[in-house]
């Protein structure tokens, strides 16, 4: 209905600029602009709300209110934030590596807009629907590492070092779990374009025929955006902040942004690959991809403020020594499943 | 001017900005002080090479590029000075000695590459169409089908290549005598035996309870 | 290095502590990659108040560490010597501001001892039911925070819920939520039955009191209707940290500290009984009605098997349904009658000199109080279990890492102002 | 048998004189003879004095007493171990060996009288902040910061804003 809607005019515009005689490659690029702002303008809103939701549901657990003194129910609290934090002093400390320590924010987002492209947010609303969608999320989301590993080194302190090592180990033992977990679905829809994963699941939701999978992909993927229990790089009462110590000010507000965002994006996809991503009956489909996003971000913010945290060791022996072994079995059972 | 023309001028625009960050940042790799700034320079050429693939419509050769390169390759080269540079240096050098040497090598290399490339039959690449949307199936079937030896060959190199690191791994560990986690528990035990004062009144623990 | 080394040194660590610690045998060199000198705190999120620990380290693996101590002295000690004995009785509420009741009953009976004052029955069943009621806002206090420190923040808020209804039971009594000053010599200033809430019906967090009670609700109500129920609230803590996988993990088996070496160094509290040694003060000296109570009530002072942080933390566990107990057959029980004793209003100490210690939730708090028969003590010594507690620190935590040390130190229970005085 | 006969029969070698009070059993002892006082005292089977409280300083003017009050917690009885030693430049041995936890109050006393501990494994001032001059919890030490006069602490010269 709405991609219908969007098709339409971008047909009336195409027609109306062959008319005018310019090249539709002008077009492609305004478009990809564009498209590029909506997307940016998403990711903002969508994390802006996501930490107003995370704030009332840990109040909920918490048996407190949460946010209630700026507008109705704290409605404006994010907003109030984000004010917070544009104001605040930006400080660079004097022994870092400046530009390094000042480019870490914004190779961190990278990945977030990246991945973005490939997400079917509704029926056909999809900005690329790429052949290889998931190989290229895995293969985008990796930059992300390197933002952290240049911000903890850059900082020239112990903690934000200690916090940027422990994120690499972190990230490299989950990577291998996640992309294992995946590879079932993969293997079932025949496919790894996002948009045939989804129409793949037209009949029945992938989680019914992959329940480990998604099992394994929830705890790596807790694991790759660094959520409770999984929080090591940035555990407060051991390393302070982790990586991210030395950061302020806005420096420190991508950080979390994208933090943030990494989480929403990651429940984008297990919703996508597990969920049905944006199928329902009734309701227009991109609210069913929200309300499946939604019910995952809810998870991930249940284990935050229900678990304590793993320690490093054990961190590393639940992914090579659980995980990895739990999600090769997975992929050989399906895989032996699917040719049989 | 037609818009083909422009589609023209806009992928040579790209392919030559691309190449440009290849290229500098390639420099910059093997010339700047600060080794970590160099590795991060090493990513940035990665990163525009698999830029390269995708102007050649090899999406899935630039994906495993970003994912194998940058993902893992680059990251472990950046951990690895972070852990062998001495600790909290944000100035750590790099040491570009012995540059003679180090061009005979490059150019000599660079001979030898021109050469076999210039000698060696490559088997032509079967056809698998025009379309893009099944080259990762095409791929697949290509490296289990007609490339399968070479596949297998690399597939038992990878293998032995774990299995060394594994060995050269255990080696470290038996030249220690026993994992750190071992020695650090003796250790501690070492210490309670002499940190500890000698129980003297020779009571048994359960004797304290009252 | 070099650098870290100057650095260190400029702040506080001597030159033979350092060299001592560079000259303790350390490990193998085939395995070992650099080390480097790390602070934790004196502004650490975990450090629990102003504690500042000089690590150093191998990666992640504590190879040794200095506790700094004494950011939070002030000169309790010398101010005793320049109060009277009545006016000193604040200060002792801010030498450990977690449980200050307690520390006010270890003066005042000190004093009381030395004086020869005696204490109405009733005042000493108040001061038991305060102090346990303060010993489970205390441990409250150790879980909370320990909770957090492994990174479970939900507990924290659930144990302050229920610390938040002690605290106003203690505002009911004495119109004060943490220093109390509420213990006099020769009883209490004020009886529970005149503590009364008058914003009733009194609703807190789901125990409601005396609904529609006209005159509001009355600090034996309240509290009694609290013992009753925390057990409970103990249960739902345990639901959301006994029985899960990764607190188990984080604290079964690490920080050992065997019996001799806690003896050693003094180790009190919590901390010596999860070691396997039934040594509570309270059964021990049997001061005030504690004989009583323990032969009231038949409780045995909770013990650990193996001294590490899994027993000291099902021991303080334990000790807060004990509390529980004593709280209730104490209100069971208590006699009506005065709750002070005609005391002059300038104290004059007899001569003398003697020692008096309680059961602390950390451990033993002690007073030695010397008197030369003035208004004034001649030399009063605090001795905060803390102190005693931190120092075998160092001892446990060399070889374990960053993240054991969070647990460690948490399940040590620590409070700094009482260690510091 | 009273602890104080148990003790008088033990005739511990350099034991001066054990002295009843209403509260404490105090025994003083010479100084050069600590390690031997407090080692029979804690591994004799009969007293077991396995504990120790603390140990502090009294400034009694003319002369620095140390006290260390041990607890036996086998047999539940307690003991003040006391011993007069000079009150300026004065010292005595360090019993960390025998209580390794004695090491931190013994830093403590050295830090509020000035008493030096022979053998300490790191000696230094523990509670006060760096740089501080004089030994608090000596009688005659007048803070040099913050003087009291009246019951109301006056800021010095250095420290009045300008």
């Amino acid at each position: 209905m709405i991609a219908g809607w969007i098709n339409s005019c971008y047909e009336s515009i195409r027609n109306w600029w062959v008319a005018c005689g310019i090249p539709l490659v002008w077009l492609d690029i305004i478009r990809a602009i564009l498209l590029g702002i909506v997307l940016a303008i998403i990711v903002v809103v969508a994390v802006l709300i996501l930490t107003y939701v995370e704030r009332k549901v840990a109040g909920h657990f918490q048996s407190r209110m949460g946010p209630m003194r700026v507008g109705w129910h704290g409605l404006l609290q994010p907003i109030a934030d984000a004010i917070k934090l544009i104001q605040k002093e930006d400080i660079v400390p004097e022994k870092a590596d400046y530009w390094v320590f000042t480019l870490a924010p914004f190779v961190v987002f990278v990945p977030v807009m990246m991945v973005l492209v490939v997400i079917p947010f509704g029926d056909h609303l999809i900005v690329q629907d790429l052949n290889i969608g998931i190989l290229y999320i895995f293969a985008v989301s990796g930059i992300g590492v390197v933002a952290i590993l240049m911000g903890g080194w850059a900082s020239n302190n112990k903690w934000s070092l200690l916090g940027a090592m422990r994120s690499v180990s972190q990230m490299v033992s989950y990577e291998l779990p996640l992309i294992l977990s995946v590879l079932g679905v993969v293997i079932l829809a025949g496919t790894m374009s996002m948009g045939g994963i989804v129409e793949a699941q037209r009949k029945m939701w992938f989680i019914v025929y992959q329940p480990l999978g998604f099992i394994i992909y929830l705890f790596a993927a807790t694991a790759e955006v660094n959520r409770v229990p999984f929080d090591l790089p940035e555990a407060e009462q051991e390393i302070v902040a982790g990586y991210n110590t030395e950061y302020s000010g806005m420096k420190f507000a991508m950080f979390y942004l994208a933090e943030y965002a990494n989480m929403f994006i990651v429940s984008m996809i297990g919703a996508t690959l597990f969920l049905g991503g944006w199928q329902g009956p009734l309701l227009p489909s991109p609210v069913w991809f929200l309300i499946k996003t939604g019910a995952m971000v809810f998870i991930l913010l249940w284990f935050r403020w229900t678990f304590p945290r793993f320690r490093v060791d054990q961190l590393m022996d639940f992914g090579w020594k659980v995980l990895l072994p739990f999600a090769f079995i997975n992929l050989l059972v399906t895989a032996l499943v699917v040719i049989i | 001017m037609t818009g083909l023309e422009t589609e023209e001028i806009l992928s040579a625009i790209v392919f030559y900005l691309l190449s440009g960050v290849v290229v500098g940042s390639s420099i910059l790799v093997i010339t700047l002080r600060n080794i970590f700034r160099s590795a991060l320079f090493l990513l940035l050429a990665f990163f525009a090479t698999a830029g390269l693939f995708i102007t050649l419509d090899a999406e899935f050769i630039a994906a495993v590029q970003v994912l194998i390169y940058v993902g893992a390759i680059g990251v472990l080269i950046l951990f690895a000075i972070m852990l062998t540079r001495r600790i909290q240096d944000p100035v750590a050098k790099s040491t570009t000695r012995s540059f003679i040497l180090g061009a005979f090598v490059s150019a000599a290399f660079l001979f030898f590459l021109i050469l076999i490339l210039g000698k060696i039959y490559l088997p032509p690449f079967p056809e698998t169409g025009a379309d893009t949307e099944g080259i990762t199936k095409g791929i697949g079937r290509m490296l289990l089908t007609y490339y399968l030896l070479p596949f297998e060959v690399v597939s038992v190199l990878l293998v032995g290549a774990l299995i060394g690191a594994v060995v050269i791994a255990r080696k470290e560990e038996a030249r220690g005598g026993e994992p750190p986690e071992v020695a650090l528990e003796r250790e501690r035990k070492d210490r309670e035996i002499t940190d500890s004062k000698p129980d003297g009144n020779g009571l048994e623990q359960n004797d304290r309870k009252h | 290095m070099a650098e870290d080394r100057d650095r260190i040194l400029k702040t506080m660590i001597t030159e033979d502590e350092l060299s001592a610690i560079e000259a303790r045998p350390e490990l193998k060199k085939d395995y070992r990659t650099e080390e480097f000198w790390m602070n934790v705190g004196p502004q650490h999120p975990s450090t629990h108040g102003v504690l500042r620990l000089v690590l150093k380290m191998d990666g992640e693996v504590i190879v040794d560490c200095v506790p700094q101590i004494g950011y939070l002295h002030r000169g309790l000690d010398k101010m005793a010597e320049l109060k009277t004995y009545n006016q000193y009785l604040p200060y002792l509420d801010r030498a450990d501001y977690v449980s200050a009741m307690l520390t006010e009953h270890c003066y005042v009976m000190a004093v009381e001892k030395l004086a020869g004052i005696e204490v109405p029955e009733r005042a000493e069943y108040i001061r038991v039911i305060v102090s346990e009621l303060n010993r489970i806002a205390s441990h409250l206090v150790w879980l909370g925070v320990l909770s957090l420190d492994l990174g479970a923040i939900t507990p924290f808020l659930y144990c302050f819920r229920e610390r938040e209804i002690i605290m106003d039971l203690f505002e009911m009594l004495c119109g004060q939520r943490l220093t109390y000053n509420y213990l006099r010599f020769g009883g209490v200033a004020f009886d529970i039955d005149e503590a009364v809430n008058p914003n009733a019906p009194h609703k807190f967090l789901g125990i409601t009191v005396n609904p529609g009670g006209e005159r509001g609700v009355d600090f034996t109500t309240l509290a009694y209707r609290f013992a009753e129920v925390f057990p409970d609230r103990v249960d739902d803590y345990e639901a959301i940290l006994t029985h899960n996988e990764i607190f188990l993990e984080r604290m079964a088996g690490i920080g050992y500290l065997p019996l001799d070496v806690a003896l050693s160094y003094g180790v009190t509290g919590p901390n010596i009984r999860g070691s396997g040694f039934a040594y509570d003060i309270r059964k021990v000296d049997k001061y005030s009605i504690y004989e009583k109570v323990y032969n009231g009530t038949g409780i045995e002072p909770p013990t650990g098997e193996k001294g590490d942080c899994w027993d000291r933390y099902k021991v303080r566990i334990q000790e807060m349904r004990d509390s529980c107990k004593m709280i209730k057959w104490c209100l069971d029980n208590i006699p009506d009658g005065p709750i002070r004793s005609k005391v002059p209003r300038v104290l004059k100490v007899a001569e003398g000199e003697t020692y008096m210690r309680i059961e602390a939730p950390r451990g033993e708090f002690g007073i030695y109080l010397v008197s030369d028969g003035t208004n004034k003590p001649y030399r009063l010594k605090l001795r905060g279990p803390s102190f005693s507690n931190l120092s075998v620190l160092p001892y446990m935590i060399r070889g374990y890492k960053v993240a054991d040390l969070i647990a460690i130190f948490g399940s040590l229970d620590v409070i700094l102002p009482d260690c510091d005085r | 048998m009273a602890l104080k006969e148990i003790i008088e029969k033990k005739e511990i070698e350099g034991v001066v004189e054990i002295e009843e009070t209403p509260h404490l059993l105090i025994l003083w002892f010479e100084p050069d003879k600590i390690m031997d006082v407090i080692g029979i005292l804690r591994d004799d089977s009969e007293l077991s004095f396995d504990w120790l409280s603390f140990l502090t300083a009294i400034d009694m003017k003319s002369h620095l007493d140390v006290i260390y009050l041990l607890y036996s917690t086998k047999h539940k009885h307690r003991i003040c171990l006391k011993t007069s030693v000079k009150r300026r430049h004065g010292s005595i041995k360090s019993i960390h060996e025998l209580f390794a936890g004695a090491a931190w109050h013994e830093n403590e006393v050295y830090d509020m009288f000035g008493l030096r501990f022979e053998g300490h494994p790191y000696p230094r001032r523990i509670l006060t902040a760096p740089g501080m001059e004089g030994y608090p919890l000596l009688k005659d030490f007048h803070s040099p910061d913050f003087i009291v006069s009246g019951g109301v602490s006056r800021k010095p010269e250095k420290f009045r804003e300008k």
